[in-house]
């Protein structure tokens, strides 16, 4: 057994270990930490699958933002009062419970091990595609040229969503701004953070926008790391969460899905076919479209974790 | 040399793993969340010595997606846990 | 030339692990929060800090050497500020006791 | 048993994980982080069989990366929704438990204008 084996089987018993806790912990806040530093370890395992791209998105998406919607969800839970007494669910339930999570796992697993040897691929057409791109990165190649039907659906799910945490807003809040992110009265440090750290991450996340086409990185990752980058100015209450009746905030929020379908729709007068890119043209029309994506996506994060509108007009 | 890297990335992680033992334990919020940063920190390290022994492409950009991310997730905790008392006792500072 | 190297290497990379080792150990055995935060401190900012200082003979291009030291320069920025943070929020807690 | 593989066990056995933290936690919060943990182990099964797909000089098949990526921004936005609907039901009710075996009539208007 190598040293590289012994490290892969150590990393899977921590992934599995933290995911427990994140299960059993007692407390929601406890559970939360432990998610996060579970995103971090299923970063490093992507690492070994040879995935990039999606080791930054998981560490982003999957869990820095995801842990800062339930962390800052749970405070606003507690603030409005302790939350009532959760009812335990009994034995039974929770031995039924097992089984059918244990019939799961097992099930899945025995798929796993099964799979075909050598298994099906797509990755000598996407290599094709990729040399009619003119892109280095597959990854990105394949998410805004091959496939772009699913990312551009996807944008729009995004947009589903926004309507979504948008519409439970009370009546008499509607055209208001969501509750502020942050306490009243930033600290010193958080002030400091935030006017060093964010010029830093603009420009990190603009690099990985930038180097997405040829390496890991692209609009997702850097819209990530951008939305997190506004989230802290939030936090920091240098800018309030906006009104969500505000033209230039809808403007960002569609701005990604709408040019895709624009672009989608030229390809038929251009090259023949609905996302068809004409020949030699379709690097710059992919970061064109990339560019409003990664501004959809910057602004959207930020929105669903602000959530639904609280105050009938900002200060 | 690779496997020096790879034996040090394995130990790393794994004594920063068993830091997160005061994620476990608490007492408080702030331990679990020095257990995560520790992890945070720990982690991109282990990343980059991984990276560097099995040359995958372009690890550095995500270790620096990741540095950004773990003072992102600080701000949010800290900032999650303090909600609970509103009142601006520390208007003046230090 | 390149064993010098690799030794240089070797030794800034063992002693970034140990201070790694530790700052967990201090975070584990310490008594008290505020003792944490300094053991963890010392973990962050040496630990990582030695291990980039060991890679970067080892890195392809100045470009990667100075994403490296992006790296552990958004570390101690966001160390030393979230130190500072958990500490006035523990501090803020301990006058309630 | 190579890397690959034993990720895609890993993936297994956090869906049944997940599955089980879904059924049994009570609150919705967790239920969401629960989830999360299904839909992470999900993609690890897509990461292995993307790494399985290795071929025509790529380490991996792009296809079902790309997939994953889509599908972790898609699991961010139902969390986000759901968050958003759990608070509103706080709102609402004052409770934050799914069951409505018990349900409390006390509407939190202080708990709104927050």
């Amino acid at each position: 057994m190598s040293v590289l084996q012994i490290l892969d089987v150590g990393l899977a018993l921590l992934v599995l270990a933290v995911a427990v806790w994140t299960i059993a912990a007692r407390e929601i806040f406890g559970a939360v930490v432990a998610y996060v530093a579970y995103g971090l370890l299923l970063a490093i395992v992507w690492i070994r699958l040879f995935a990039p791209d999606v080791a930054l998105t998981e560490a982003a998406i999957g869990s820095g933002v995801t842990g800062i919607l339930l962390v800052t969800s749970g405070a606003r839970l507690k603030s409005a009062g302790k939350a009532s007494a959760a009812a335990k669910p009994g034995l039974s339930l929770h031995l039924s419970a097992a089984a059918l999570s244990l019939l799961a796992a097992t099930a899945l697993a025995g798929v796993i091990l099964a799979l075909p040897e050598p298994s099906p691929t797509l990755a000598p057409e996407a290599r094709q595609e990729l040399a009619a791109t003119g892109l280095g990165n597959p990854v990105t190649a394949v998410l805004i040229a091959w496939r772009s039907f699913d990312t551009m659906l996807e944008k729009i799910v995004l947009l589903l969503a926004v309507v979504g945490v948008w519409s439970v807003a009370s009546d008499r809040f509607w055209g208001g701004a969501p509750a502020p992110l942050g306490r009243a009265n930033p600290q010193g440090a958080l002030l400091l953070l935030e006017q060093t750290l964010v010029p830093l991450g603009i420009l990190v996340g603009v690099h990985i926008f930038w180097v997405g086409a040829n390496a890991p990185g692209g609009a997702f990752q850097a819209g990530a790391i951008l939305a997190a980058m506004w989230m802290i100015v939030m936090i920091a209450r240098a800018s309030e969460p906006p009104r969500v009746n505000s033209l230039w905030l809808r403007l960002a929020l569609i701005s990604g899905p709408a040019v895709f379908i624009v672009a989608g729709l030229a390809g038929i007068g251009m090259a023949g076919n609905f996302f068809a890119y004409p020949d030699g043209f379709a690097k710059p029309i992919i970061l064109f479209i990339e560019a409003f994506m990664l501004l959809t996506i910057a602004a959207t994060l930020p929105v669903l974790v602000a959530g639904p509108p609280r105050r009938s007009f900002g200060p | 040399m690779n496997d020096f890297l790879l034996f040090a990335a394995g130990f790393i992680l794994l004594t920063v793993a068993a830091g997160l033992f005061r994620v476990l334990r608490g007492p408080g919020d702030a331990d679990r969340m020095m257990a995560a940063q520790l992890l945070g920190t720990g982690g991109i390290a282990s990343l980059l010595l991984i990276a560097s022994a099995t040359t995958v492409a372009g690890v550095e950009d995500v270790a620096l997606g990741l540095a950004l991310l773990a003072a992102f997730a600080s701000v949010a905790f800290v900032n999650g846990v303090a909600t609970d008392d509103e009142q601006p006792q520390e208007a003046g500072g230090k | 030339m390149n064993f010098a190297l690799d030794l240089f290497s070797i030794a800034a990379i063992a002693a970034g692990a140990f201070f790694f080792f530790a700052g967990s150990v201090g975070l584990l055995r310490f008594p008290d929060s505020l003792t944490r935060l300094h053991a963890l401190s010392k973990a962050d900012n040496l630990g990582l800090g030695l291990v980039v200082l060991g890679l970067l003979p080892r890195v392809g291009s100045l470009l990667d050497a100075l994403k490296l030291l992006a790296i552990w320069a958004l570390v101690l920025l966001s160390g030393a500020a979230s130190a500072q943070l958990i500490g006035r929020a523990l501090r803020r807690r301990g006058g309630d006791e | 048993m190579t890397p690959s593989t034993l990720a895609g066990l890993v993936g297994a056995a956090l869906v049944g994980l997940g599955l089980y933290g879904l059924i049994v936690n009570p609150q919705p919060l967790r239920k969401i982080l629960a989830f999360n943990l299904i839909g992470s182990g999900v993609f690890l099964v897509f990461g292995i069989v993307a790494r399985k797909g290795a071929a025509a000089g790529f380490p991996f098949d792009p296809v079902p990366q790309a997939m994953v990526i889509t599908g972790i921004v898609v699991a961010f936005a139902a969390s986000a929704l759901a968050v958003a609907l759990i608070l509103r039901l706080h709102e609402e009710t004052g409770q934050v438990l799914l069951d409505d075996e018990n349900p409390a009539s006390l509407p939190s208007e202080q708990g709104a204008g927050k």
